[in-house]
């Protein structure tokens, strides 16, 4: 907090600074904090920014100072007159704040310290890391500025959405089944029923089955059909011979009623009744 | 206020605040809102309106009218691979309902009491029903016993969906116990396993023996 | 199966699906959803996205491709009038929030350590649970030092708010540092400049309501 003006000449020869650097810098010096500090906005500004190096690059970029030739020894004092504002505006101030100063302090302390003659490995510059911190925070606050000019949803552009026509109905896809699956189970089925043994399945031939099935289906509940209509002639011998097993097993499992008026007149059959 | 606005404006801010609003625009609320601040009489509105049905009519969303206001709504004509876009995975098969459809299958005409019997449990509608839903199975007649039970069999979009012509080129069981029992002969014949199968598997399967001697036990 | 369909039905049909899907539709999804019974090939898909893409140009709703995919969203000079069709305003981010979002989006994955590192002050748990909640990062791993931090980044959802495709349609880390080196070294950073600053871009529209965003207060 003590600065006096002397420090400053320690100062540059290890930044060569410009000119008008060391207008600024001298300006600042003589010139009272509120300078800086609208009154009025004071604790507006206090509380909006977003930590120490904020504070900081506000300070610097506020005197269009340069970061890489950091005039540490005034932004130090600037820096504490802002958290002794702060402090007496009785804001509630982060922890970082003060570890800042700290950080401020020590780095300035070592500025002031006599440099070694047998510098070869150019010895640290002590604000080295505080720059390097400073740049980074920069970056970084610019790019949220960018991000938040980005063309943004429900403020800049609107998502759209049309509804659908009242016939569209969501898909259900159903399960598939390999036939593999089905042989599997048509095998399980009858393992448990030969387990159970009170059930004989006896052989049957599947094409007389699915005949049966299939005469099931062209003869109406009610009407007769003539038998004659349970023959396709392109099926052949073979055919003919299925649709009769068929229609013999229908018989016998009392599915299906048979019906002849008189010798030689056409068959008809109906469902059982 | 009431600035002006173009024609070719204004159709674009209707037509984007239609699109944007959550629900349909009665004509009173775009003057109460997004044309507040704009000269536009009713009749223009009306024009714009009229101007962008038609720029619709050959496109896959229409602006139609509604009891509520105007709203863009896809083409009737595109519903049925529309409603892909909420598809729903039904639930695996069950056993059960695997076992029944099997028995169908290769016993058919078949009543569910003969199913149960077969099963040694009973068969739940809601199998009965899936089968009959998904069109694999239907009711082709009633036994003459007494209830009257339906008899199921399997139907052509049954043998479609597992490509085979005939009910003839079913695998028989004894040509598939003799390939898969004596092969797998401590291996549980687990549904599980099959299920994970893909649809191809069935290739694998010897090939049907002949009609003639097609036969179960 | 794979039906055919004409160039002018496919265009309809996307049209028509990404107008009535509830987001971005990716074009994976497009081809599983409403195309899955189609033959349509990803070059015939293409170019059906490109004429659709030129035929809203001059419209008030435009085909744009963010990060999930297509989506229509509307003009962005319009935006000043359609934001009247909701009662509350869009809302604004703090600078921390935007920071944090920044430093996220640019270094991911990133631990809340790294970001307190960068940004000098503590992350409150509010900002991340946000952005969690918002869907714009997620928890991508744990850092493997001691307490195992959670890594974040960023999300297709983030990248979709803001209307990009990726994140390689953000300003370029090296566009900004050289911004901030070149530019910014002889323009204080005045709050009062920052404060008037208008990011609007819809200056060509009479009356834009106050939807700007004072960055500061």
């Amino acid at each position: 907090m003590s600065d006096e003006p002397q420090p400053q000449v320690v100062q540059e020869p290890v930044q060569q600074p410009l000119p008008l650097a060391f207008i600024n810098g001298e300006a600042l010096i003589e010139k009272p904090e509120d300078l800086y500090i609208p009154p009025d906005a004071l604790e507006v500004i206090l509380e909006t920014f977003e930590g120490p190096l904020d504070l900081l690059l506000y300070l610097i970029r506020r005197q269009k100072l340069d970061i890489i030739n950091l005039p540490i020894l005034q932004i130090t004092r600037q820096y504490m007159d802002y958290v002794d504002v702060m402090k007496e505006l009785k804001l509630e101030l982060a922890g970082e704040y003060l570890l800042m100063a700290a950080i401020l302090a020590e780095v300035k302390s070592r500025m002031l310290l006599p440099k070694h003659e047998d510098a070869d490995d150019e010895e640290e510059d002590p604000r080295a890391e505080l720059i390097r911190r400073l740049r980074e925070y920069e970056v970084v606050k610019y790019a949220a500025e960018e991000i938040d000019k980005l063309p943004r949803q429900q403020r800049d552009f609107f998502v759209v959405q049309a509804d659908v026509d009242e016939s569209v109905e969501p898909i259900r896809i159903l399960p598939e089944v390999t036939l593999q699956e089905l042989v599997l189970s048509f095998q399980q089925a009858m393992k448990k029923a030969k387990n159970l043994e009170h059930h004989h399945i006896e052989k049957e031939v599947l094409s007389t089955r699915e005949r049966m099935s299939h005469i099931l289906d062209i003869i109406g509940p009610t009407t007769y059909t003539g038998f004659d209509k349970l023959f396709d002639v392109e099926e052949g011998k073979a055919g003919v011979v299925v649709t009769f097993l068929a229609v013999l097993e229908l018989v016998k499992e009392d599915l299906i009623e048979i019906v002849q008026a008189q010798p030689f007149a056409n068959i008809h059959i109906k469902m059982a009744s | 206020m009431a600035a002006r606005i173009s024609d070719e404006q204004l159709k674009q801010l209707v037509e984007a605040a239609i699109f944007v609003a959550d629900k349909p625009l009665s004509k009173e609320r775009l003057f109460d809102t997004v044309l507040s601040d704009l000269k536009v009489s009713k009749k223009r509105l009306d024009k714009a309106l009229e101007s962008l049905r038609l720029d619709y009519l050959p496109r896959g969303v229409q602006l139609v009218k509604v009891a509520s206001g105007y709203r863009f709504q896809s083409n009737d004509s595109l519903s049925p691979w529309l409603g892909r876009l909420w598809q729903e995975h039904a639930p695996r098969y069950s056993r059960a309902m695997l076992e029944t459809l099997a028995l169908i299958a290769y016993r058919q005409p078949i009543t569910r009491g003969e199913i149960e019997d077969v099963r040694g449990v009973a068969v739940s509608s809601n199998i009965v029903k899936t089968m009959l839903e998904r069109e694999w199975v239907k009711v082709v007649g009633h036994k003459e016993v007494p209830g009257r039970p339906a008899l199921y069999a399997t139907t052509p979009q049954f043998l479609n969906y597992f490509g085979l012509s005939s009910l003839s080129e079913l695998p028989s069981i004894e040509s598939l116990e003799s390939a898969v029992l004596d092969d797998r002969s401590d291996e549980p014949l687990s549904f599980e396993a099959a299920a994970e199968k893909t649809p191809s598997a069935a290739d694998e399967l010897p090939n049907p023996i002949d009609m003639k001697e097609n036969q179960l036990h």
